[in-house]
């Protein structure tokens, strides 16, 4: 049997394979054993309750999907109260993921999230930022670090901060989350994206753009796991696209500790365990005893700091 | 008397990807097919109301990305037979439509919450136009398990367009055909149908399906004859589990207007609660 | 017959089909008449000399490629000589993209353009300036100004900027080209990605990283299409991902005066045409006398200025 | 006395995209698949030694997404047939493999510069192994037509995989088998072969394709014995018509290295100035 158990700083999963926040709740235990997974990860909770975004709030386009839920949330108090006591008897780590329009919102909810029960924060840093100009925190580096440097304040609990891939500096707030003592980065959340009924003339989401997730997206998300992974020292999780094992592979040979699995798990709700199988058998066959050894097993013959001046595109 | 809808799903496994195999396929109507699959037993254990959450066949020309929910039409779970009728509206459709006896087709389910039939019921109406008729098709099987009467309303442009009236009738319904032709489908007339059928005590649950205009109506008769009724929605899907959120569809309850997964809390919905769209 | 002719600042075009800069030579002619598009675009060409990348140049990935070409170049001169002459022949205009990696080289090559034959200058501002940190111009706004005033001092043919979607800044970007003087925007070049065999763990690329294009691409492309029309008074030309009728209306719907068209060409080289001959019989069908009628037609209910407040992910 | 690389392109449209129907499809040896496809006359007007650009076939569990270059096998301008020989390696050709009689393909081409015969050339000789043959195969063909002698050193590993003997043998060509397991394959062997051959004066130009190891070889006769010769060589295509510059090799040319597009002025190179890889 090979080895899948990996590590996260102060974390170890018993496999690299868990859910990408919003695509997974516990409704997912009518189809299989949730205890199977890596580790478990909540939608976006948010302190206040919220509506989410007006419907068409999917569409499906070629290779993938756009969404536009906006995280409708019952608020933090729902969550303690009905969510946090129905994982309890779950194995597998919960990660909860949070966010906030503010960094004192943001610290605010994190504080109290210091409970038993919770393994984990996923800071999803994706969210517009009020307090300036409405761009989302992850896409610049020194609000990237504002924000992460708030919620570290907050919390011992493991920090993983989930990125962006609506930027130009990938590596500048990678290495802004780790200097302001993330412990892991999650690389990363959807793109801004748009599509349109060229007959009705609509666009075809309620919201006008969403984000662009499955298999279209994995090779943007892809570049962006590797850039994460040379230009930071904490453990990175990889996101985007994963549909087949040799997606996870992918992730897992540019340097990705762990995947988080999103849309596939739309397309076909048996797909975190067949991956784990999968990964399994890919692994034996190509004479892995653990999956730490092919982690990070590249041969791409660069060296660590070529790739930060690799971001223009060819 | 109608069950709430259920928040917290059961912990068993209820929920199979399975791959099932094209028996038959032929086209029910004009722009409509009625595809009838051989599928695992484990995925039989259904309830009229329900859906399976379908993978389009893939090609060349066209490559339906997400699956497509489809209500069950007819299911067995002794011959291991999973049906749907279905409209060809759009590519995940017309994909669907070129199966050929014997192709395999990956099929999500039985998902959502199906219709309830209060225990005190006799008699069960449906009222149904299109691809409605689909849904509301396995009640007439369930009454008939029940040894409860059904009449089915079944509405349509003109007698030619009228679908499914023989499977109803086969399942021991009483089919009473409307048609806009006929000049007897529009709402006056199907409200004083409607309205007979309470004053006789033939209706103790409606159910409808789909548009707009039989909702209103529906609301308005059982409301002023105190029946209860329900209603199957529909709304764009992605993982049909209840997991993505995208599937909501606003319902008045208690005063106020609550957001509601089609997919999990429906998409049978009770009839009062629900919302012109 | 639907009026297909389009406007694009001092320019009209027969019709709103051009290829995409890099994915278009003369060698087209022996699939078409090439008389038969909206405008001939050039691969860039540069100053000097240049080799290109390492081989493997490209790789399929689920929907689309990535390419890591690299500019070869046979040199202003060379283009000078021999390629501008052997456009002479043909009727549609003749766009000669561009670039340079400083800003000085790059106002020096259009400089030399100033020639007759040549119907217009495309920008190919994503390529990394080396004078700064290396990050394309296109990337940040103020890099964006600069080099578009120096292009714009040296020449007063039509003059497109591309855009590149490797950026957080769209509108700004776009808003700075605009007040730079650009006649018209491009919208967009590939966006960075990569991708790597699982098996062989040797990326896929010889460059290592790459552009996505192709169908993958399209609801990205299409989102910063609209973002630019909605942000600037010039005309956008829509490119990214567009194979089918539909695309191409999708573009004109979102206010894209006119399209390019790139990896398509590589799946089916009489895409161009086919395209052509699709959208008359599109736009007859829906019910336009004029293709200019259709363009900015969409039915989004957002105020113009909504648009730029949008970037963040949902 | 070879043709110079074509670098202007002819302004006809040779070039063609066009929908074949299969014929015939089966195996050739394990692992080899014959194509055999009808095609519109106007993209028969092919050479020796060009290729067609193929639409690999999708399926819900395989999307090729770029098109796969393949050498032209054989061609018949007046019975409209194109085939191919190919061997299944990855997505592409494995999608490739499960076509059916009557099933669609689209194809382009001719793309590329064909092989080159010295107008003075009486005797050619080829080497080929594996799916070499089929790219070298037009060339017994042309070579009947001419009513030249040519002779075909397949090399294989043991006798059962040789392929196409009687393919070539049917077209007059004279066989000279070659194996690893017979021990008659190694280089040695095959250059006292080669060099026999120039020797007797039967041998003006030679042909070869794919292997380091057969370049090499090739290129030491061809130098010592002062005879000509070519390559086809394989690269990576996006458009395979000269646009892209993805399909760039190294050649030694004038004392330099020049990158040429294999597309477009290959596949079929002077063998002297092809490099190793
Ligand atoms: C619970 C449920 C049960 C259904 N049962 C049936 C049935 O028994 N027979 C039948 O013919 N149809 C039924 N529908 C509608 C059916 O799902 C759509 O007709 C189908 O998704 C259209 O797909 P398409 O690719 O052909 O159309 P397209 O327009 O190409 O679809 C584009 C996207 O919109 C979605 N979509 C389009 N129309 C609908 C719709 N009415 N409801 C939900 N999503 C839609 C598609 O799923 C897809 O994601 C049901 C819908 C729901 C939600
Ligand atoms: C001019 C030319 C003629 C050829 N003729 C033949 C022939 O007659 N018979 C035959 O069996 N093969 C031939 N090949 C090789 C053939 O193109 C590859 O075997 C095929 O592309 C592999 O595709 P795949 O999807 O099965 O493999 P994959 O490995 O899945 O392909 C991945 C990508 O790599 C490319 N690729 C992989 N191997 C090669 C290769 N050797 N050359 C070029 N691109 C490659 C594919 O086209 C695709 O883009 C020829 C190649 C060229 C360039
Ligand atoms: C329907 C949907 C809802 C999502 N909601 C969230 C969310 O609440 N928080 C978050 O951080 N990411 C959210 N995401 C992004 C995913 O977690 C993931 O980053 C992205 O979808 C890419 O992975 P995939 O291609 O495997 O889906 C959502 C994605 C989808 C498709
Ligand atoms: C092989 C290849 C080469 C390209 N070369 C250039 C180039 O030289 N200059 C440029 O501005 N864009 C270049 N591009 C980008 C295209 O012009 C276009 O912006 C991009 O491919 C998106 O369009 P598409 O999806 O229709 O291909 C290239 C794209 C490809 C695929
Ligand atoms: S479709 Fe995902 S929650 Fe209903
Ligand atoms: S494959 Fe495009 S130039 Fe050769």
């Amino acid at each position: 049997m090979v080895d899948l158990t990996t590590r996260i700083g102060a974390l170890t999963l018993q496999n690299p394979i868990m859910p990408a926040s919003g695509t997974f709740s516990r409704d997912m235990a009518e189809v299989f054993e949730l205890d199977m997974l890596g580790a478990l990860v909540t939608k976006t909770i948010t302190a206040e309750v919220r509506g989410g975004n007006p419907t068409p709030r999917v569409c499906e386009v070629d290779g993938g999907m756009l969404n536009s839920i906006g995280i409708p949330s019952k608020g933090l108090g729902a969550f303690l109260a009905n969510e946090l006591p129905a994982y309890a008897p779950y194995r597998a780590p919960l990660i909860v993921s949070v966010s906030a329009p503010s960094i004192d919102g943001f610290a605010e909810i994190v504080s109290q999230l210091n409970l038993p029960g919770i393994a984990g924060i996923e800071a999803n840093i994706s969210c517009p930022n009020i307090e300036e100009d409405g761009k989302a925190f992850a896409m610049r580096p020194d609000t990237t670090a504002r924000v992460v440097e708030a919620l570290r304040r907050e919390t011992d609990l493991p920090l993983w901060v989930k990125l962006t891939p609506n930027t130009g500096e990938t590596v500048e707030v990678a290495q802004a989350a780790e200097a302001a003592r993330a412990d892991a980065l999650v690389v990363a959340n959807t793109i801004l994206s748009m599509a349109v009924d060229a007959r009705t003339r609509r666009p075809k989401l309620g919201n006008l753009m969403g984000g662009l997730s499955g298999p279209a997206f994995k090779p943007i998300a892809l570049r962006m796991a590797y850039q994460s992974v040379r230009s930071v020292d904490i453990p990175v999780i990889g996101c985007g696209g994963i549909s087949t094992v040799e997606d996870v592979a992918e992730f897992l040979v540019v340097g990705a500790c762990a995947v988080q699995v999103g849309t596939a798990s739309f397309i076909n709700p048996t797909a975190m365990p067949r991956l784990r199988d999968d990964l399994q058998g890919f692994l034996a066959e190509e004479g892995y005893a653990s999956v730490s050894d092919f982690i990070g097993s590249i041969r791409d013959g660069a060296p660590g700091d070529a790739v930060r001046f690799m971001e223009a595109a060819p | 008397m109608l069950s709430p809808a259920q928040l917290e799903p059961s912990k068993e496994r209820s929920i199979h990807e399975v791959v099932g195999t094209v028996v038959t396929h032929r086209d029910a109507a004009s722009g409509y097919r009625l595809l009838e699959l051989d599928v695992p037993q484990e995925a039989l254990d259904c309830r009229p109301g329900q859906f399976f959450h379908i993978l389009c066949p893939v090609d060349g020309q066209s490559q339906p990305f997400l699956r497509r929910p489809m209500s069950i039409f007819g299911y067995d779970r002794d011959a291991g037979r999973l049906s749907f009728l279905y409209k060809v509206s759009g590519i995940g459709t017309a994909a669907l439509s070129g199966l050929d006896e014997g192709d395999r087709l990956n099929v999500v389910g039985p998902l959502g919450n199906g219709f309830t039939i209060p225990q005190n019921a006799r008699h069960l109406v449906l009222v149904a136009r299109g691809v409605g008729l689909a849904t509301l098709a396995p009640l007439a099987q369930e009454a008939r398990r029940l040894g409860l009467g059904l009449k089915a309303i079944c509405s349509a442009r003109s007698p030619e367009h009228l679908m499914s009236i023989d499977h109803f009738r086969a399942l021991g319904a009483e089919v009473i055909p409307v048609t806009d032709s006929e000049g007897t489908s529009d709402p006056e007339q199907l409200r004083s149908l409607l309205d007979g059928l309470a004053e006789a005590d033939e209706m103790d649950m409606i159910y409808t399906c789909g548009s707009n205009r039989l909702l209103k109506l529906c609301q308005q008769v059982g409301r002023d004859a105190g029946i209860p009724g329900e209603i199957a929605l529909e709304q764009q899907m992605a993982c049909a589990i209840g997991m993505c959120q995208c599937c909501v569809r606003p319902f008045r309850r208690g005063g106020a207007v609550v957001q509601e997964r089609v997919c999990r809390e429906g998409p049978v919905f009770d009839i009062q609660e629900a919302m012109e769209w």
